[in-house]
């Protein structure tokens, strides 16, 4: 078998020489190596002050996106909630009363949408099952709480604001390969 | 107090290294690897040696006669106190370097003659422990401690005696030796007890000073010689109490060597020569001592003539030298007597090695009728025995000559008819000497299937030695007569006084030395005759003799006699004390006792019921009456 | 340390003398009483140590420090059966389950 | 009776408590700083700047926290256990001689509070009696995880008491006293005891770490088989205690080893800069404390290097290899003494 | 000084009782304890500092922890033994007092003490101490490490499981 690390040893109950036996140069290399880290950069970061640069893909808190017009683009179809493994997707459709248009895309809307952060894994299945590209996870991270309710987040977290400076950047998600990769009916779960 | 002798307190050195190599010997002879114990013991012996050398050097550049080491207050009862003490001497010294050099040569012989015996270590230790008792015996600075090495040899001897412990006869040749050597303990133990019983001290030196205050001829000096005498007597196989040694020979040949024929059996000689003074005191104890050793001379020579186990004749050979020392003591020439012993010590041990390499050559056959022809196939054995043989006849210029010749010389001052007796017994020596070398080394070999060869070089070697000291051994002592100046004598003169004047008119003595020397040659020629034209072969044991002829091949019946004088009688004695008095009247008492003590305990038992706070209460009750009682007292 | 020295001069031998012995008579009663082997040994320690109390005060009022050895004496010996007893004690218990000082009954005949 | 001797005493008995006390509060934020830097941590870094009120909030949580006396739990013995440990840890520090003697005013204050001629031996008795608190209190929980921490925690304390008695008769042997003060006096400039004694030193560090139940010796509170040993049922400020008692017996083990081996408050070199007396005192006192310190930092080192010993090996360090040891060392320095004192 | 010798001894005598009458084996080991401190306490007043550590270091840290240690292992803490009937209990309670009054009696009559030797507060010193013990008595104090070795073993031997 192949060794895993370049540093295993054979493991032997052969006679120990004298200077094994009296273990202090064992002891003195071990406490060197001891010394040696307790000068070393530290791996650790301050993390609310300083944060690590997330990877491209990593999934963190959910948004639902509005569109360049600032409407609501989800139509409430359900797709991501039965996507959903961890079942943390709830979502209650309402019609579009004449005069909202300028706040949702499409006749129907999610009059409530909730994802409770305690169940879900972040598989980012959801946001595959989307067909309107309403649904994206990002890089951001679910904040702590003292108690389990506020872990439930309603629209008010989840939608992005109007604000176009205040949007969430999602475009890593949306890259030419991940739409032509949408676009192909090939998939089921495009279907 | 005598001023020290520088580096002279090295002496303990001298006992001491064999004993440390006994115990080194004797404490490790389970792990000790074949060779190991005999080259340890060997060591110790030349160390030995060499460290008695140098005391010898020491004491003569320092220019005095005799040096006392005292080691440790040993024994101190009131105002009784006897010293371990070492006494070094002119006469102590001769002893020391034979003991140690001939020992040493015997320690490295016998590495060669016990290889392969399971039990070689066992015999390097009690070797080693005879060396060291043996040292004792002669350094002692005063009765005790002579004493001490007296029955250290007696063990050791006893042990050696009766190593090949397997052979029943062994055993009883062994127990024979060291009853023998008890008769003359007792003696001795006698001689000693009366020694500080008249002059409360048994170092020597105090004794010979006390000593020499009392008149010739005292009783009590003639007491004590004769007592001391018994001693000698048992320990140097003087008749009567000869008759152990030519048994011993069952031990090992490198024992029959060392402790049969070179230092042992001379402890008797020397403890009379260091005595001398006392001796000197009694002139009927003189008489007496050249009784003995004249009548043993003869006697064990003419035993000797028909005995046909090669060691045997060694035996008795030996047993015969002794009386010539026991003449020389005798006659009151004591020097001529230590002489005899050096000089017999080299060609003695040489002769009892050279049958050692011969037995080992035969495959352990030590009968000479059927040996013979070994001439060829032991050149080196051969050359130095008959080199020892020369020496013990007394041919000129070997070594024996010249003590030999100086006894003769002193025992025709003395009176003719000991001469006569004397030499005598040397024409016998000469003759059997010689009929036991020719049988064994020359004609043809008689003993089918076994093929002897030379033995290895370690026991070659001190064959060679021990021939060199044998043939130019007498050279210490060359008589004014050749040119020579007595160095011997004079070496000895400051430690034993000697009785009579060393020298005689020179004539009568050139005269003695060619009668005896023609004797010797005729008697030579004849054995030569006898035994090598003729070839003739001593008789078998079956085939009938002349009666005088089996008379001295059965050793005159001396074992038999014993046997029925003493053995006997004293068995009807064990036997009447044993059934009548212990088994009627000491038995029953000694078991009542037993029974009362019993049932006593069974009553008190009962006092005990194991119960520890009842105990416990019984003892504070028993503290308090008792403070009470002091209080109240 | 000139303070301490004047308690000796203060305080009379025989208070000492009465101290030690009370110790020893308590500890006494103890061996006497307890049935309980380890308690039985540590009233022992207790009397050992009024008689090594006694002995040092002995030696302060004769100012002659042999007294102080002898006590350290008693100590090796009290360590020493310290050692012995409790393992024995030890032994008690594995053996007969208990270490009821009436259990130990076989000390008879 | 000298009154301003008796209040500079009381005072500067008071000052070592307070020390004490400190530096055993700023062990603990030591010890997990230094564990976190040696893990690549950072260690606390929240309370106050780098943490340093840490030990502050620590000890509040420790003051807040429910009081729990269990049941089955012997009462008086339960509180009796942690007292002693505090108490017996405490009272070492009066026989360190912190600092050679301050003159103000013609006046002599030495900077050690009792002098005793048997010092040594002082701390050594303390250190036997502190035993008791962690057995009474192990044994007092009626827990069997307490119960085999305290008797794990008595036969180890008693046998390397053993090997570092001896390890002291050979240092004492050479310094020919047993008064601390003498002793760290005898070490002016560089004549540190360690470079006479170098394998009593060892030693003496070792059974230090197994008198303090510190890693790698730290079985009789060892997480991962005993819960936490003998203080597995304490809580609340009675656990603070032996926390603490633990600290502050780390902090006297350094002095001590600093004051019989590394010459105490002396310093090389010190009398060829030619300072006045009392500023040389406190120079001493001060490099005192940074040898302590380092000896701190050691313990903490090792705590975070080394694995915990199993009982066994650590009977057998303790009675196969540290006692011969120890005689051993003691027989070479009396043979060396015999041959060179005694021409 | 007279104060305190009264405390020290009101403390060991109490302690020593309760030793006696207390029936819980830990008990009597704690009080037990507190008595050899107040002990030690003793000795410091009769000028004897190097008996008095060599007194807390070796009873109260060994000898007592051992005693404590066998109580620990053998689980004695229910005082499971019952006290002696009560007859024996005042049997020795008597017996105590009786011996109580016969020593005080006999250390009544003891002659008045003359000191070999001058006057010296040092005799409790270490140097003092060890030098009589390394002069006087070295004999004996080889001697009693034979003991100590022979003690030993013999602990061992006990405490071995099948011997």
């Amino acid at each position: 078998m192949q060794a895993l690390t370049n540093r295993s040893k054979v493991v032997s109950d052969k006679k120990m020489t004298f200077i094994e036996w009296i273990y202090i140069p064992a002891i003195l290399k071990g406490m060197s190596i001891t010394l040696r880290h307790f000068f070393k950069k530290k791996a650790t970061i301050s993390y609310p002050e300083q944060k690590r640069e997330f990877s491209q893909v990593y999934r963190g808190q959910h948004v639902l996106k509005r569109d360049e017009e600032g409407r609501e683009r989800c139509t409430a179809c359900g797709l991501c909630a039965v996507a959903c493994p961890a079942e943390a997707i709830t979502m209650v459709a309402a019609e579009r009363k004449p005069g909202e248009e300028h706040l949702y895309r499409e006749e129907k809307y999610a009059s409530i949408y909730e994802i409770n952060m305690l169940r879900c894994i972040f598989c980012g299945d959801c946001e595959e099952a989307c067909p309107k590209e309403a649904i994206f996870l990002t890089d951001r991270i679910v904040a702590s709480e003292y108690k389990r309710a506020p872990f439930i987040y309603g629209k008010d977290i989840l939608v992005e604001p109007l604000d176009l400076n205040l949007r969430v950047d999602v475009s890593a998600r949306q890259t030419e390969n991940v739409l032509k990769f949408k676009q192909n009916k090939r998939f089921a779960h495009n279907k | 107090m005598v001023e020290q002798v520088p580096y002279i307190n090295f002496a303990w050195l001298v006992p001491a290294l064999p004993l440390l190599g006994f115990l080194i010997t004797g404490l490790a002879y389970k792990r000790l690897k074949h060779n190991q114990a005999g080259i340890i013991a060997s060591t110790m012996v030349v160390l030995s040696f060499l460290v008695s050398a140098a005391l010898f050097f020491v004491l003569q550049s320092s220019g005095k006669d005799s040096a006392t080491v005292t080691l440790f207050n040993w024994i101190v009862i009131g105002n009784m106190n006897i010293p371990f003490a070492l006494l070094i001497d002119h006469l102590s010294l001769t002893m020391m370097l034979i003991i140690t050099g001939v020992g040493a040569l015997i320690h490295i012989y016998s590495i060669g003659y016990m290889h392969g015996d399971d039990r070689v270590n066992s015999f390097f230790a009690q070797m080693n422990l005879f060396t060291f008792s043996m040292l004792l015996l002669v350094m002692g600075a005063n009765y005790l401690v002579l004493f001490i090495g007296w029955e250290g040899v007696g063990l050791c001897s006893y042990l050696l005696i009766g190593f090949w412990f397997k052979n029943p006869a062994f055993n009883y040749a062994a127990r024979k030796a060291f009853v023998m050597n008890r008769i003359g303990d007792l003696g001795f133990i006698l001689g000693i007890i009366l020694l500080f019983l008249t002059f409360k001290s048994v170092t020597f030196s105090e004794v010979f000073s006390h000593a020499a205050k009392l008149q010739p001829g005292a009783p009590v000096i003639t007491l004590i010689t004769l007592f001391l005498l018994i001693g000698a007597v048992g320990k140097s196989a003087q008749i009567p109490l000869f008759t152990w040694l030519p048994d011993a020979m069952a031990g090992p040949t490198p024992v029959s060597a060392l402790i049969h024929a070179a230092t042992m059996v001379t402890a008797g000689i020397y403890m009379i020569a260091r005595s001398s003074i006392l001796y000197n005191l009694a002139p009927i104890t003189l008489n007496v001592i050249i009784v003995i050793g004249l009548a043993t001379a003869l006697l064990a020579a003419i035993i000797g003539l028909k005995q046909n186990d090669i060691k045997k004749v060694l035996a008795y050979s030996t047993v015969s030298q002794l009386g010539y020392m026991f003449i020389a003591l005798g006659l009151g020439a004591y020097s001529t007597a230590v002489f005899h012993v050096t000089t017999h010590a080299f060609f003695k041990a040489l002769l009892f090695l050279g049958a050692g390499s011969v037995i080992h050559a035969m495959g352990g056959e030590q009968d000479i009728r059927k040996m013979g022809g070994l001439r060829k196939k032991m050149p080196y054995t051969y050359f130095t025995f008959l080199a020892g043989t020369l020496a013990i006849s007394g041919i000129p210029p070997f070594s024996g000559f010249f003590s030999k010749d100086l006894i003769l010389a002193k025992a025709y001052e003395h009176n003719i008819l000991i001469y006569i007796l004397a030499l005598g017994g040397a024409l016998i020596t000469c003759f059997y000497m010689f009929r036991l070398l020719y049988l064994v080394f020359s004609g043809e070999q008689r003993l089918p299937g076994v093929h002897p060869h030379e033995s290895p070089r370690v026991m070659t070697i001190p064959l060679v030695i021990l021939s060199i000291l044998a043939v130019f051994g007498g050279f210490l002592n060359i008589p004014s007569l050749l040119g020579g100046d007595s160095k011997f004598t004079t070496f000895l003169q400051c430690a034993v006084i000697s009785k009579v004047p060393e020298e005689i008119s020179r004539y009568t003595e050139i005269a003695l030395i060619v009668i005896s020397l023609i004797l010797l040659i005729r008697v030579i020629i004849f054995v030569y005759w006898r035994y090598v034209k003729k070839a003739l072969i001593p008789a078998g044991e079956t085939e009938t003799k002349p009666f005088f002829s089996r008379l001295v091949y059965n050793k005159f019946y001396i074992d038999e006699i014993y046997i029925a004088l003493f053995e006997k009688h004293f068995g009807y004695l064990s036997d009447f004390f044993f059934h009548k008095i212990e088994n009627t009247v000491l038995d029953p008492v000694v078991d009542e006792i037993g029974a009362a003590t019993s049932r006593f305990g069974t009553m008190v038992r009962r006092l005990q019921p194991g119960n520890m706070s009842f105990y416990l209460f019984a003892m504070v009750a028993g503290i308090l009456l008792f403070i009470v009682f002091i209080l109240i007292i | 340390m000139k303070e301490v020295s004047s308690a000796i001069q203060l305080i009379p031998l025989d208070n000492y003398i009465m101290l030690s012995v009370a110790l020893f008579s308590i500890g006494l009663m103890g061996v006497l009483f307890r049935r309980n082997i380890i308690v039985v040994l540590m009233c022992l320690e207790l009397m050992f140590n009024s008689v090594n109390l006694l002995i040092t005060a002995f030696s302060a009022y004769h100012s002659d420090p042999s007294g102080q050895v002898f006590v350290f004496f008693i100590m090796i010996v009290a360590a020493a059966e310290v050692a012995v007893g409790l393992s024995i004690v030890v032994m008690m218990k594995r053996n007969v389950e208990s270490v009821d000082i009436n259990l130990l009954n076989r000390l008879r005949w | 009776m000298d009154w301003t001797l008796l209040i500079y005493k009381t005072l500067f008995l008071f000052l070592i408590l307070l020390i004490t006390l400190l530096v055993a509060m700023y062990s603990t934020y030591g010890e997990r700083k230094v564990a976190a830097f040696m893990q690549d941590r950072r260690g606390p870094n929240r309370a106050g700047p780098f943490g340093l009120l840490q030990p502050l909030a620590d000890g509040l949580k420790m003051f807040m926290k429910e009081e729990i006396i269990p049941l089955t739990a012997n009462r008086y013995l339960f509180i009796l256990g942690p007292s002693i440990a505090m108490t017996t840890a405490l009272l070492t520090g009066v026989v360190i001689p912190w600092g050679a003697t301050i003159t103000i005013g013609g006046r002599e204050f030495p900077m050690q509070i009792a002098d005793l001629n048997i010092g040594i031996l002082y701390v050594f008795a303390m250190v036997s009696i502190g035993v008791y608190g962690i057995m009474i209190g192990g044994w007092a929980s009626n827990n069997k995880y307490a119960l085999y921490g305290a008797i794990r925690a008595a036969s180890q304390m008693i046998s390397y008491e053993l090997a570092m008695g001896m390890s002291i008769v050979a240092l004492v042997l050479t310094t020919g006293s047993l008064s601390l003060h003498e002793i760290v006096e005898q070490q002016h400039g560089m004549h540190w005891n360690i470079f006479y004694q170098p394998l009593g030193f060892l030693i003496f560090l070792i059974c230090a770490f197994a008198e303090t139940n510190r890693a790698p010796f730290d079985l009789p509170e060892c997480e991962t088989e005993l819960i936490g040993g003998y203080h597995t049922e304490y809580s609340s400020m009675k656990l603070g205690f032996y926390l603490f008692a633990e600290y502050i017996n780390m902090f006297i083990s350094s002095a001590v080893i600093a004051t019989l081996y590394f010459g105490g408050y002396n310093m090389p070199f010190i009398d060829d800069i030619g300072l006045s007396a009392n500023i040389v005192t406190i120079l001493g006192t001060i490099f005192f404390f940074l040898k302590i310190f380092g000896f701190i930092f050691l313990f903490m080192w090792i705590r975070w290097t080394l694995p915990r010993f199993r009982y066994d090996q650590l009977m057998n360090l303790g009675w196969k290899g540290l006692i011969p040891l120890s005689i051993f060392n003691i027989l070479a320095t009396g043979i060396y003494y015999y041959f060179t004192e005694l021409k | 000084m007279v104060f305190l010798f009264y405390m020290l001894s009101a403390i060991m005598i109490i302690s020593a009782l309760l030793i006696v009458f207390n029936r819980n084996p830990i008990n009597n080991v704690i009080f037990l304890i507190v008595c050899f401190i107040a002990m030690a306490g003793h000795y410091i007043l009769l000028n004897a500092q190097f008996l008095a550590v060599v007194h807390i270091i070796v009873y109260t840290g060994a000898i007592m922890v051992l005693f404590l240690f066998v109580i620990m292992l053998l689980n004695l803490n229910k005082a499971i033994i019952p006290h002696k009937s009560r007859a024996t209990r005042i049997l020795a309670v008597i017996t105590g007092g009786i011996f109580f009054l016969v020593l005080l009696a006999a250390t009544r009559q003891t002659i008045e003490i003359h000191p070999r030797y001058p006057f010296t507060s040092d005799i409790g010193l270490v140097k003092e101490v060890g030098q009589t013990l390394f002069h006087e008595f070295l004999l004996p104090f080889e001697m009693s490490s034979a003991l100590f070795i022979a003690a030993m073993v013999g602990a061992i031997m006990f405490g071995k499981k099948d011997v």
